[in-house]
């Protein structure tokens, strides 16, 4: 059972990571990202590493997406 | 099953550096070299996994033995998410003041440092 | 170099690199195998020094040297963002856009979720040695908390409950107090970074030693860190604007 | 406990599936309502695995998933919405 | 305390002082930061230096946590020093300790963060140099990077400093990662993180595609560190606007440090199962195409810096191929002249600093004849310029002198071409800018269109300076005794000798770490030091360096090679080449892994 669940999971997070690296505008890539970083916390969760799913977690569901858009934010406000 | 994991975890290294090698906008080439890196945490995971075995969490798991998920692998995982993590935000910081210096965070248009 | 050529480089040095991973996976020992050599060491270590979380124990313990140059990494980071980030010659800082504020029930249900979020980041801060978790995860949802204060209501309320320098301290005193518990370990003459405080017993909050110490060092750090390192975003995002943006 | 992890597989694939699909296509809110689908049947998802492995301390992961996706929520409704 | 409390307490140190400078920085007093900064750098060069010479009879083996192996096993991470390790600490700290006196007083407006990210980055370096875990290394090498990505985009007013930040910053993760997966797929194989576990483990196997793609994978970070064409693109453009100082750290030894952790995985994890045959192809091949490429751009660079970076990438092709050679001589040779390159180098960039500091700019054809006769600094560029190339009885003479020595004895006389013309160029090179700067010979150089100038940048002092402070001068000066004293003191020739022996003792190393054993004493390497065919070799380098200075500086007008309306195809190509475009390099970094691991798996793999 769990090694279908590894390889559902497994196949969520090759298609989003694909998806976030062929997202061309920063903006929507970020969301994106956000939803690859879910898609990893569940691959380490039934990898049973609990410990780096909530890792993956933490940084992925708020810091690094704000961090993003700060920065998409910082540059949009300036076009050139 | 045995190859997917890790054909999983190459994938991820090569998609990801495929979008630096064809972005237009620096913003987008530092978040996809977090993708890249995501391919080492899947590997690592995926080489200390063992069917069946509880995660290495005795208080309110499994009772202490051996016969559990490789650990190590795990603390190399956490490691190496925190790394990539400070990275990202160094990356970014930079892309910000290269936009800030050059007017633009597009690859092909930065051109001062040639040659 | 033109896009096309780039493209095609790239595509063939893949075109080398991909069937030689896929010969090298080949001959990796199967997914799921049940040898793993270090692990068994690892488990008996952490079992001997009565840290219930595995992982903790290798972080903290067994190998706490990759740690703390990890907190090294996060410090020479924020350093390096602060440094980046400065403002410099040119730039002006601005006053906040009016239109920066939240909804009042967006503000109303944060104020409910700020205080749970900060008591489980403590929580998973203090049973990391014996939960999953630990300093780094804690310290994150810790500087996560707060900035719903930015996130729900105000930049200014962020700002005035946000003495940056206690914040850029406490991370310096934290990374440096992890390197100090490691020279201890030296002066007591057990090695750098040695587990030498008493084990005491499996599973209990006061168990592992040094662990749950080295996890509130690290969680404090982390939590500094990361608050240090958003503020330089949020200042650079919403305070500081270059004087040439008016002139394009 | 079987029954919880194939309760958790369906999820992921009738669930957490779309969401990404819904996530990576179109403009930046239409992700973003992808985005919150997608967290709220993660902390489901990592529920029902938590219990189908049997494992109580495992539930500290969609106990903070849960509240940080709500400070994630507002990151994106935030910035998003500043830039029109 | 004993010997092995030092590993741990030269990595900690730096860490300890950052912390205390970045809690005190705002309001400790400018000199006491400055005074506790330097210090501490030279109490790790102290330390680190006793323990390159007291190691010389043995390594100092440091498990950190207490945790000793039990019958060749442990859980922990071991610090390994042995005489070319700590010797490369040592010299990290050296340097870091004059970059620090040269920043007296320097860069104000960063207060004390400027000091914390250069401790941080000493720590890294030197935590790089003494481990003996692989996992260890990786933490180390992204430690020296985040403070190195930082630093390097010091001067945020400059535009090419954080567009060369930033390249620096994603190639070089980029090639860590790439590191990290090779260290992924070796510890699935063996289990083990432990440089000598896995030698262990490893000996006596069949080099399958597994092995095969984990060296390659691990070396790659460590190749893009040391700047190994086709990944070397990074370099020019970091290296062309970090400050002055931290380019003498950079240059003088995190580069090295790459080529040393390509030798210290293969010679401690890889040489039991990847035959030295295989592994000698698969780095001669790039290394003498870094040499041509690094001595190439050096040639018909104008930014003084970045002539200096591209002369550092061809040192650094030479230093991979004298380490290709793999014999004692050969590796004695290489880290002579990492020694006498780093001082030598350190000084030529100090130099370079002081002119952007008093004329605002390091451009060959602003700067032409500006530079007095009377400025010292334009007489120490000059040395330099003479050393570099190879000039006896100095530093990096005889570290080629012991190289191309070693290489003929191995069978490989004609890599003494490489040693020659790629020191002779790039000296001929540093001569020629120094010759048009400082003396005014011959005439402005005319520039083809496209490349990078380095006129109107800003000054890293608060103002143009004048005078030149005594503090910086005194950095000069030491630098460069530091770079001759390598040509003139024979201990040094005979710890060398016996520091390469013990590097390439793969037993010797995993019976000390793991099983305590006792070491095996090293006896000196016979025949080491000046020989008259390296005397003879240094002079004919030095000569064709001056011909090569001179031919750049008197050449005619119109008929030369890099004319002022066209240069030659080839050169030209070379340009384009070097876009400074993060995605070309990209690809080149990927070109380059592919390259790497064909030359090695295909001899291996195609015989089955």
């Amino acid at each position: 059972m769990n090694t279908i669940l590894i390889g559902a999971a497994l196949t969520l997070v090759a298609l989003g990571g694909a998806a976030v690296a062929g997202t061309a505008e920063p903006g929507r890539q970020a969301v994106t990202l956000s939803l690859f970083g879910l898609a990893l916390a569940v691959l380490f969760f039934v990898l049973q590493a609990p410990d780096v799913a909530l890792s993956q977690i933490a940084v992925g569901t708020a810091v690094v997406p704000l961090m993003v858009m700060l920065a998409v934010r910082k540059i949009d406000r300036n076009p050139p | 099953m045995h190859w997917y994991a890790y054909t999983v975890a190459g994938w991820l290294m090569l998609v990801g550096s495929f979008g630096i090698v064809r972005s237009r906008d620096l913003v987008h080439a530092v978040v996809s070299l977090s993708v890249a890196q995501s391919g080492t945490y899947v590997l690592l995971l995926a080489v200390g996994y063992q069917s069946g075995a509880p995660a290495p969490v005795f208080a309110g798991g499994p009772a202490p033995s051996t016969r559990v998920v490789d650990p190590v692998v795990q603390a190399m995982a956490l490691t190496d998410i925190v790394v990539s993590a400070t990275v990202t935000a160094l990356l970014l910081a930079l892309s910000i003041q290269v936009h800030a210096r050059h007017r633009t965070v597009d690859p092909d248009a930065l051109t001062r440092l040639r040659g | 170099m033109s896009r096309t050529v780039r493209l095609v480089m790239f595509g063939v040095a893949a075109a080398v690199l991909a069937p030689l991973f896929g010969l090298a996976i080949a001959g990796a020992p199967p997914f799921g195998t049940a040898s793993h050599p270090y692990r068994d060491l690892a488990v008996a270590a952490a079992l001997r020094n009565a840290t219930a979380n595995v992982v903790s124990s290798i972080n903290f313990d067994q190998r706490g040297l990759d740690t703390l140059v990890e907190e090294t990494i996060l410090l020479a980071s924020v350093v390096g963002a602060t440094i980046v980030l400065r403002a410099s010659t040119g730039d002006v800082r601005r006053e906040l856009a009016g239109d920066d504020r939240a909804l009042a029930a967006v503000t109303l249900v944060s104020v409910a979720v700020l205080p749970g979020t900060l008591l489980i980041g403590l929580d998973v801060v203090v049973h990391g040695h014996l939960t999953p978790g630990g300093g780094f995860q804690g310290g994150v949802v810790l500087a996560t908390g707060l900035h719903l204060l930015y996130l729900a209501s105000r930049y200014e309320t962020l700002e005035r409950l946000r003495p940056l320098h206690w914040y850029r301290w406490s991370e310096g005193l934290s990374t440096a107090a992890f390197g100090g518990i490691g020279v201890g370990g030296l002066a007591t003459g057990a090695g750098f970074l040695a587990n030498v405080l008493p084990h005491g017993s499996f599973a209990d909050l006061l168990s592992g030693g040094t662990v749950p110490l080295l996890n509130i060092a690290v969680g404090v750090a982390v939590a500094g860190g990361v608050v240090v390192l958003l503020a330089q975003f949020l200042d650079q995002a919403l305070r500081i604007a270059s004087e040439r943006d008016g002139k394009g | 406990m079987t029954s919880w992890l194939l309760a958790a597989l369906v999820l992921m694939l009738g669930g957490l599936a779309p969401a990404l699909l819904l996530g990576s296509r179109r403009g930046a809110l239409d992700r973003l309502v992808g985005l919150e689908l997608g967290s709220a049947l993660t902390v489901l998802v990592l529920l029902e695995l938590s219990h189908g492995y049997g494992a109580s301390s495992y539930l500290i992961v969609p106990l903070v998933l849960a509240v940080l996706s709500f400070a994630g929520t507002l990151v994106f409704v935030r910035l998003i919405g500043l830039r029109g | 305390m004993s010997r092995s409390a030092l590993a741990p307490l030269a990595v900690v140190a730096p860490i300890l002082a950052a912390c205390v400078v970045l809690v005190a920085g705002r309001r400790a007093p400018r000199l006491v930061i400055d005074v506790l900064a330097t210090a501490t750098a030279a109490g790790v060069a102290a330390t680190t230096g006793f323990l390159a010479a007291s190691t010389l009879g043995g390594r100092a083996v440091t498990w950190s946590g207490g945790w000793s192996p039990v019958g060749g096993r442990s859980v922990g991470v071991v610090l390994v020093a042995d005489p070319l390790g700590a010797g490369l600490a040592c010299l990290a700290g050296l340097l870091t300790a004059v970059a620090m006196l040269y920043s007296w007083r320097y860069l104000a407006s960063l207060q004390a963060h400027y000091h914390t990210l250069v401790l941080l980055f000493l720590a890294g370096l030197v935590g790089f140099a003494l481990t003996g875990d692989l996992f260890n290394m990786f933490v180390f090498f992204e430690l020296m990077g985040a403070a190195a990505y930082a630093l390097t985009a010091l001067r945020i007013e400059e535009p090419d400093s954080v567009q060369g930040g930033l390249t620096f910053a994603v190639i070089n993760s980029l090639g860590a990662y790439l590191s990290l997966m090779g260290v992924g797929l070796i510890y699935a194989r063996t289990g083990e993180l432990g440089l000598a576990r896995i030698g262990r483990a490893l000996g006596g196997q069949r080099a399958d595609a597994l092995v095969i793609v984990a060296f390659v994978l691990v070396v790659t970070g460590f190749l893009v560190k040391a700047a190994v064409a086709p990944m070397h693109f990074w370099l020019a453009d970091a290296h062309a606007v970090a400050p002055a100082p931290i380019c003498v750290l950079m240059s003088g030894v995190m580069v090295e440090l790459g080529v040393y952790a390509v030798a210290r995985v293969y010679t401690t994890a890889f040489a039991g199962v990847l035959p030295g045959g295989v592994l000698r192809t698969a780095l001669l091949v790039p290394g003498l195409l870094t040499v041509t490429v690094g001595s190439g751009m050096c040639l018909i660079q104008r930014h003084i810096k970045r002539l200096l970076a591209y002369s550092t990438i061809a040192h650094t092709g030479l230093f991979v191929v004298a380490f290709a050679v793999l014999t004692p001589g050969s590796v004695a040779g290489a880290a002579l002249y990492v020694l006498g390159h780093a001082g030598i180098k350190g000084a030529l960039f100090l130099v370079t600093g002081l002119l952007l500091d008093r004329f605002g700019s390091v451009d060959e054809r602003d700067l032409f004849g500006r530079g007095s006769r009377r400025d010292p600094g334009g007489w120490f560029f000059l040395a330099g310029g003479v050393a570099l190339a190879g000039a006896p009885p100095l530093g990096p003479g005889i570290g080629k002198a012991v190289a191309e020595d070693a290489a003929g004895r191995a069978g490989y006389p004609w890599l003494v071409a490489a040693f020659v013309v790629g020191s002779a160029v790039t000296g001929g090179a540093v001569l020629r800018a120094g010759l048009r700067v400082f003396l005014g010979l011959g005439h402005p150089p005319q520039p083809p269109a496209s490349e990078t100038q380095g006129s109107g940048e800003q000054p890293e002092t608060p103002s143009l300076v004048r005078a030149v402070p005594r503090t910086m001068l005194a950095a000069i000066v030491l630098l460069l005794l530091a770079g001759a004293l390598p040509g003139v003191v024979p201990p040094l020739w005979v710890a060398a000798g016996r520091a390469a022996r013990m590097f390439l003792d793969r037993t010797g190393y995993a019976g000390q770490t793991l099983d305590a054993a006792p070491p095996t004493p090293v006896a000196p390497l016979p025949g080491l030091g000046w020989t008259t065919t390296g005397v003879v070799l240094g002079l004919v380098s030095v000569t064709l360096a001056v011909a090569v200075a001179l031919l750049g500086v008197y050449r005619p007008r119109r008929a030369g090679w890099r004319g002022p309306v066209r240069s030659p195809a080839p050169v030209e190509l070379l340009h384009r080449l070097h876009s400074g475009h993060v995605g070309d390099y990209v690809a080149w970094l990927f070109l380059g892994v592919a390259v790497v691991g064909a030359l090695i798996a295909v001899p291996l793999l195609a015989g089955r």
